[in-house]
């Protein structure tokens, strides 16, 4: 059913927990569908130099928020907006359809992460 | 490593025994029962003899009762589908519950569509019906009450008998789905006082592609499968003689060992279940504490997700079931859980791990051993999880 | 006695090539494929096996265009069900033929119980539906055709690809009951231009209680068996595992095997019917004399009636069969050998003889041997036989 890449990534999630002065934080799903992905990151000079997930999830939605995690450290934040769910689910070597939309979430959870950073710079 | 099979709700191995018996009706005994040369009197014979023989072992009055099906399912839905046809004249009206298997719900959803009207009875936390419910949901439309004998996922077993009763001064027919119950605990269709009830050979240790649905003498049924005057017109095909002659032996088997298989797993169970609640925080079992399928426990450990649970529990050579959106392929956890009242945050993290008649101490010491490190490990990963 | 089969049309015996190919998935290899375990991995992994050997032997384009049921009457009546039932709103005509198996017939009949109309194309003398006919009888109704591939009791082959030249212009779904021709003479779907087909193993040395209906991509089917999410929403059940393995192990074996078996039953049919109708009065061949079936030869045998023939051969080890009334437990003979215009009394008298791939000259010759004696025997005993 899954792939041996996201075997691995569901066995051995990396960058699992929390930063705790994150500067920045995005949650996605809701636990009545059965995901939710937090993710932290640590932002210095445009890049983001450390970030952390949390995920509640099937053995996918586990998969991609490790796959995602290390896929952006060391990238601008421009980089890391250009990362989608489906360059996830390719880097897993794909994911069955089914859990395409409800567990390939990963990207999305950066994506806010990323604009809650940008917002609080901004605010 | 040595793999642990803890989902003998979803299927079971066939019985070398089983198979034994059904050996010679593939190669050697073939002929078609329907003819009436020496090949299909052989086939005709061994046919007679199953069917006399699951008469026997569910309490059927006679013989002719039982019609062979190609599964649990088609079995539900012969008896839905086949009631509401043939007795449409004298009503519309359906009674079922809100935790009962697929083939039944989908096949009331289904009949809904072709304008009868089902009621859903609620079960209680335990998930249970309640007779009073049932009593208040009757009306003179109603043609057919279909209750399962226990649930498949939380193990719960209904009180069948006290329903058939209500049934019987209103001249209702009942049907219940003893897919889950059949070889696991007394099934006499007498004694439960139903009029049509359904089996499928896999659950006790026979072949797959095979079930029963028992109809009462005189209950008039509206085939399924159209075609060749077998099983009394009532279920076209030629007969899977192996499947029904491995399906025979099987229940046979199944009911002789019944008694003691039932107790050692009840004790094996409550083994598990005992050491679970008390081994861990934010755990519930569902279902029933007692009025339960003797092999089933079936637990909701908060934060985590079931999918992600057994594929662990997989990794360790354990083979487990859940309620999980994500393992039945659709986008909602299990209706009989929500069906319970429990949220969804917590069904999606139910485990079910359904002991069979090879399930050993040492098997369920090791699901002790590994699983509070799987749960340890997801919880530490679940953004729920504020400990 | 050595016991000679000649009822192959009837079932085959399971090669044991293909009970070796099933026996791993009965004790060791028994996981439910819908559960996501090692266990239900491994059967996951037969069972897609399976459809893609299936799809490909029958030049279905995708695999999923495969869906295993419980016999070739469940395929037919799902076919023309489900149909029937997602495009009623399309049209409510139905077209098929006089002489089908009663798996589509009683379905057809069915079905204009629920309103549907349906029209029966008639056949000529020598089982033949004109493709003209049909023509005629096509309107802006009609949603399904289905027409047979070969008959069941005559052998007649029908103009299957002409039928689908016709349909295709006008968008019009065609599904043709391949169960006899499977495995006998060559079934793709693309060149016969189908939309739905038919088959089951127990035809062709698989094992009974296993079908397979094709469905082309993007065709609606409402199913006949509801509930769970098996075969893509279209069948629910546990899949019978084993069959399905042995349903695509004999598929191959009987394609591979094809052209060389087909050719030397040809021979063999064409010994037998020549020297019949050279040894005997008074009797004549049921069915078109080259379009036909490989194994099968059908005959009349005036002023005697089927049973008795049937018995006689029985006397002397050798299995047939017979469209007579008595042998399929109805009152009226055969309504395939009516609908091709044969009176009563000369229906009553048909005796089928199908021969398989393990039937030899020496079997053909020994009821040459015997079937003169039994004729005479019973014509003498026949009030209507003056001679
Ligand atoms: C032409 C035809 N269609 C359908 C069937 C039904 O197949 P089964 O008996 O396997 O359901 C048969 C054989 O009995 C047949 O010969
Ligand atoms: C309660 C219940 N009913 C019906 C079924 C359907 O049986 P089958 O899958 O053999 O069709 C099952 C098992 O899957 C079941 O547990
Ligand atoms: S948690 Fe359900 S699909 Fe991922
Ligand atoms: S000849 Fe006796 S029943 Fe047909």
């Amino acid at each position: 059913m899954y792939t041996d890449k996201v075997m691995d990534h569901f066995q051995n999630p990396r960058n699992v927990g929390e930063i705790e002065n994150a500067n920045g934080v995005g949650e996605v799903g809701n636990a009545v569908c059965g995901d939710i992905m937090k993710i932290y990151l640590q932002v210095e000079d445009n890049r983001i130099v450390d970030v952390k997930f949390k995920t509640f999830g099937c053995g996918a939605a586990i998969a991609t928020s490790s796959m995602v995690t290390e896929m952006v450290k060391g990238k601008t934040l421009e980089e890391a907006l250009e990362i989608t769910n489906q360059a996830v689910a390719e880097a897993l070597d794909g994911l069955p359809p089914q859990k395409m939309h409800c567990s390939n979430l990963a990207a999305d959870a950066l994506h806010k992460a990323i604009q809650d950073y940008r917002s609080k710079l901004a605010g | 490593m040595k793999r642990i099979y803890l989902d003998h709700a979803a299927t079971t191995p066939v019985d070398p025994e089983v198979l034994e018996a059904m050996l010679p009706y593939y190669v050697e005994s073939f002929g078609n029962p329907s003819s009436i040369h020496s090949f299909g009197r052989e086939t005709r014979k061994a046919l007679d003899q199953a069917r006399a023989t699951v008469a026997k072992e569910i309490g059927a009055a006679e013989p002719s009762e039982i019609i062979f099906t190609g599964s649990g399912s088609e079995s539900d839905n012969m008896a839905i589908k086949g009631v509401a046809l043939s007795y449409r004249e004298k009503g519309d009206h359906i009674i079922t519950s809100a935790i009962e298997h697929h083939a039944v719900f989908d096949t009331c959803k289904f009949l809904e569509k072709q304008g009868f009207k089902v009621t859903y009875l609620p079960v209680n936390g335990e998930g249970l019906v309640n007779p009073a419910d049932l009593k208040q949901a009757l009306t003179d439309k109603t043609i057919l009450v279909t209750i399962m004998h226990a649930n498949n996922e939380v193990g719960t077993i209904q009180p069948i008998a006290e329903i058939a009763k209500i049934l019987k001064e209103r001249k209702i027919l009942f049907h219940t789905d003893a897919v889950q119950t059949t070889g696991s605990i007394p099934v006499d269709v007498h004694e439960l006082g139903v009029d049509l009830l359904s089996l499928a050979a896999h659950k006790f240790y026979g072949p797959k592609g095979v079930g029963v649905l028992y109809a009462r003498k005189g209950i008039r049924l509206t085939p399924v499968i159209h075609g060749g005057a077998q099983e009394r017109n009532r279920r076209a095909g030629t007969e899977n003689i192996a499947g029904i002659v491995g399906l025979a032996k099987a229940l046979e088997l199944a009911n002789q060992k019944l008694p003691e298989t039932s107790k050692s797993l009840t004790e094996l169970r409550d083994y598990l279940i005992d050491n679970v609640l008390q081994k861990f925080e934010y755990v519930r079992l569902n279902g029933h504490r007692t009025r339960r399928l003797p092999g089933n426990a079936n637990f909701s450990f908060e934060f985590i997700e079931g999918e992600s649970l057994l594929l662990n529990l997989d990794l360790k050579g354990i083979a487990a079931s859940s309620g999980s959106a994500c393992t039945s392929g659709s986008l909602e956890p299990s209706h009989v859980l929500l069906g319970m009242g429990i949220c969804h945050e917590i069904a999606h993290g139910s485990l079910r791990l359904t002991l069979g008649k090879s399930t050993t101490k040492e098997e369920i010491d090791y699901v002790l051993e590994v699983l509070p490190e799987i749960v340890n490990k997801l919880r530490a990963m679940s953004p729920l999880y504020n400990n």
